[in-house]
């Protein structure tokens, strides 16, 4: 699903953010990506969503080499990736119905079938019922639960997370882990950067270890 | 085809419905776009309205046949006919010596005057209007020449000071409509553009979110395009209420003025039809201006 | 102090190192306050040459007194210098009855004409110009009568419908430039208001963040107001560079016309040093504006 | 420092946030607020700076009633008051010098006090070396500390936290909340929401827990 081989990425007027990665995900593996602050993790998926470009080596996505991917193949790329972020980033002008399904408006489904996914999608967070809400009318982990929504509502193949339950509670940080686990279990690809070494090590799924770029656990057997 | 419709009809209400829920952000570009639109539709009919009124000046224009004293009535509408049948001639007028003379009274305001004379001293006249309203200098004086040679003809006159005037009054009118075209169509496209420009930056979150999840520019770029095109359209709805208003102030003064030059001008003429066309460059103005700033700024905004 | 005036002075810097930074933004921007500055003081250009040109052409609005025919040229002068001491005179012409012919010649055009006449059927005339430019119709009626009963006149006339004709024009001039006023100058408010709303809209966050950390209304107020007032002196120093072009480009056409008017009338009349009062209103506006949306807008953002 | 008594928050559209709330925070105290996640804690923060009004009862910060405080107040009000945000809320035109410095400069302090307390500041979070940069350079853990070094350039004498240790690993959430016991130590009142409970156990400060919008634990004892 992802292989890194020897990637590099250098900021401009910065460090080496990330040296000498490489790793593979299994199409429908689980894994977590750990390290210290500042190590690089949020630096990797920026790299899988094209986000940032590699400054040497290649990131491959399923059979495509998003590396040198063109501009304009970008968008479909993304489609194919549900993507969890730190700060949530919802439309604060829009309900969590409309955050969520946006997704799938994107992708230009009929409205029936928004309708139903969007309600499956937020059933599964529990948020079914702050669905005419607006995110500022919620809590910071309820904002967070309304991203993962929009995260799963295209059933996309693969599933990045970026320290997805650093606002939630240690009770509800475990549910949205099982969540995920539950979409691997139906084939979902996931990666999620997390520094709940707790939570983690009780949930027993692979470890990517970055430490000040490198990856030092986890990546491939070379 | 049918998504497609359904999709474009959504953005379509979905922008209108933006507009709405933001009234006085709305009325405030709105306005600001009619009047940018009324201001060269005014400068167009005005430019309209001149050219319909100095057609009607144009006997200014005209040369003048003095014809020798004995040249009789009869003779001298034989010789109008002739000229007339000259392709370059519009229409050619005689005037006979007591009408001339009458005519004179009431033109000069000596009408006393005039009571004091024995015996009529004008002679007979023949106005020749040419076809071509602006005749040059050069052909003025060939068809003077040519016509003074005629034998009942005693001498040929120009208005050479009315079309210098003339002249330098049109001159004057095309650098004017000019540099206010130039001023106002620059106007309309930046106050468009500016308007576009700064919604982006004020959504620049939005569009950022949306790239993120995996729409393309086309998808992002609607809206802002359908918005231009409605804004556009409201103003020139706007600009066309406000000319409307205008003209209904304005009419009875012109008329009036019309009336002091026995002329029945007036603002009917306006071209109602075209004035319907405001709306439909608003749009067409307003989807170009967004285009623009969307196609500049778009591409700057890209997740971090 | 002191730390009172440094203070201001960052604000100042800081916005305009702000402009600086987005050149695009700020160049369409001022260059929309600009034209939207341009229109209104051409008009005032142009209303200011027009009652200039109207003050030569005045002429028009005299009375004629047609003198008898056995009056002398020193009795007529005489007469004139006595009229001439009434105090709602400006000026008394004395045109004998040869130099009445010779004027006579020249503007109809019928030169030759005249010179058929055996003697000069032409009176002495004196003109008697009012020094209020637009006599009513009631008092110059008075006047006639009045002037008619000297025993040196024959006959006194007033030339009505040039009277008409001229109340008929300024009244659409104040009309045209009551409209074009409103217009404009409700534009030029809406456009600076529009740009500094969208402006504070698209600093919502900034705005946000700094009522959080306790920033005052007055804080978070100052940029906004130094940056519309320098957008709008921008806007005028620009308005004040595209008019100089535009007299530049006009200048030559209008001595022409004011020549065939025998005028000497140039367009260096402009007020240079009003002309210099644009940046300063244009700043004065921009303030303005500024001050409504932020006052509109400010209380609007709060943070959530 | 702060008193609420008898305190009830209902959101227009919403249940009750808060229900009789009713707590003491002394001068230089530190306590931690904990709960589950939508149980009120970002709320009752939010009571404290006056971003929101209680429903009922009464909101004391030192001598002042601020549950009906005037609007032109409420920045003074601020000043006195060191926020941490959940989500950085740093300016992303400005450097983190700018940042931090915002607080100093609403205060109207001169230039070169402003310049030599930022640096102070920033040297405590470890980020002097950062302070050129903007925030989007920086990882999620290093905004989160840019936050903290804005929150107390202006020597607050009453620091609030909403869970500023949601982005970090565990080491940095140590040493973070260390920080915060080392401004509790000089005599700054210190109230953090979190839910890391683990850290709050083994810090030992007083815990305030909501759950529901009740404080059922660690409130005044009636
Ligand atoms: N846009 C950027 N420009 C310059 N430097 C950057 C940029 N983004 C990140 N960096 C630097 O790259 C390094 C890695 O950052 P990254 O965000 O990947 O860390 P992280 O592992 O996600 O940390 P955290 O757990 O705190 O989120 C950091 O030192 C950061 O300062
Ligand atoms: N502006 C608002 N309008 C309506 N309801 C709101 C608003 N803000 C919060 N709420 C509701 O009030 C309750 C408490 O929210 P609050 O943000 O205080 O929770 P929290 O304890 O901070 O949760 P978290 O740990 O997830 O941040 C939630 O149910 C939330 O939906
Ligand atoms: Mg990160
Ligand atoms: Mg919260």
């Amino acid at each position: 699903m992802i292989r890194f081989s020897e990637v590099y990425k250098r900021y401009p007027g910065g460090g080496d953010a990330l040296k000498n990665v490489g790793f593979r995900l299994a199409t429908g593996e689980m894994a977590f990506l750990t390290g210290h602050s500042g190590a690089g993790k949020s630096t990797l998926l920026k790299l899988i969503t094209a986000i940032e470009r590699p400054t040497r080596g290649q990131v491959w996505i399923g059979q495509e080499n998003i590396s040198k991917i063109a501009h304009r193949k970008v968008p479909f790329l993304r489609r194919r990736i549900g993507i969890i972020f730190q700060d949530h980033k919802l439309l604060h002008d829009r309900t969590v119905f409309d955050n969520v399904a946006l997704p799938l408006v994107v992708a230009g489904l009929r409205h029936q079938d928004i309708r139903r996914r969007v309600r499956a999608a937020l059933d599964k967070v529990g948020l079914l019922r702050k669905e005419r809400n607006y995110p500022l009318q919620l809590s910071g982990g309820e904002q967070q639960r309304v991203g993962i929504a929009r995260a799963v509502v295209g059933k996309p193949p693969l599933l990045l997370a970026d320290e997805p339950t650093g606002n939630l509670d240690p009770s509800l940080s475990l549910e949205i882990m099982d969540l995920f686990a539950e979409f691997n279990r139906v084939g979902v690809a996931v990666l999620i950067a997390s520094h709940d070494l707790e939570l983690i090590k009780q949930l027993g799924y692979r470890q990517l270890v970055l430490s000040e770029g490198e990856l030092v656990a986890g990546g491939d057997s070379r | 085809m049918r998504p497609w419709l359904i999709r474009h009809l959504q953005v379509f209400f979905y922008s209108l419905g933006q507009l709405w829920r933001s009234p006085w952000g709305t009325l405030m570009s709105v306005a600001v776009i009619a009047i940018s639109l009324v201001l060269p539709t005014a400068l167009y009919l005005a430019l309209e309205v001149v050219d319909d009124l100095s057609g009607q000046w144009h006997s200014g224009a005209e040369i003048s046949l003095f014809l020798e004293p004995e040249v009789s009535d009869q003779a001298a509408i034989n010789l109008a006919k002739k000229i007339n049948q000259r392709p370059q001639v519009a229409s050619v007028d005689y005037i006979s010596a007591t009408a001339a003379l009458e005519e004179f009274r009431q033109k000069s305001g000596f009408g006393v005057a005039l009571d004091l004379l024995d015996k009529n001293p004008l002679p007979g006249l023949l106005r020749v209007l040419p076809k071509d309203n602006q005749l040059s200098s050069i052909q003025a004086k060939a068809w003077l020449l040519e016509f003074s040679a005629l034998p009942e003809v005693d001498q040929a006159e120009y208005d050479y000071a009315w079309v210098q005037r003339l002249q330098a009054m049109v001159q004057i009118g095309q650098r004017l409509g000019l540099i206010f075209s130039i001023l106002l169509g620059g106007g309309v496209v930046l106050i468009i553009g500016n308007t576009i420009r700064l919604a982006i930056f004020s959504r620049r979150q939005e569009i950022e979110i949306n790239k993120l999840i995996g729409a393309t520019n086309g998808f992002i770029r609607r809206p802002f395009l359908y918005s231009g095109m409605q804004q556009g359209a409201l103003g020139g709805l706007f600009a066309l209420a406000m000319i409307y208003a205008a003209l209904s102030l304005l009419a009875p003064a012109v008329v009036r003025l019309a009336g002091t030059y026995q002329s029945e001008f007036t603002l009917q003429i306006v071209g109602w039809i075209e004035l319907l066309l405001l709306p439909l460059l608003g749009g067409a103005l307003g989807w170009a201006g967004a285009w623009l700033a969307v196609g500049r700024h778009l591409r700057e905004i890209e997740p971090g």
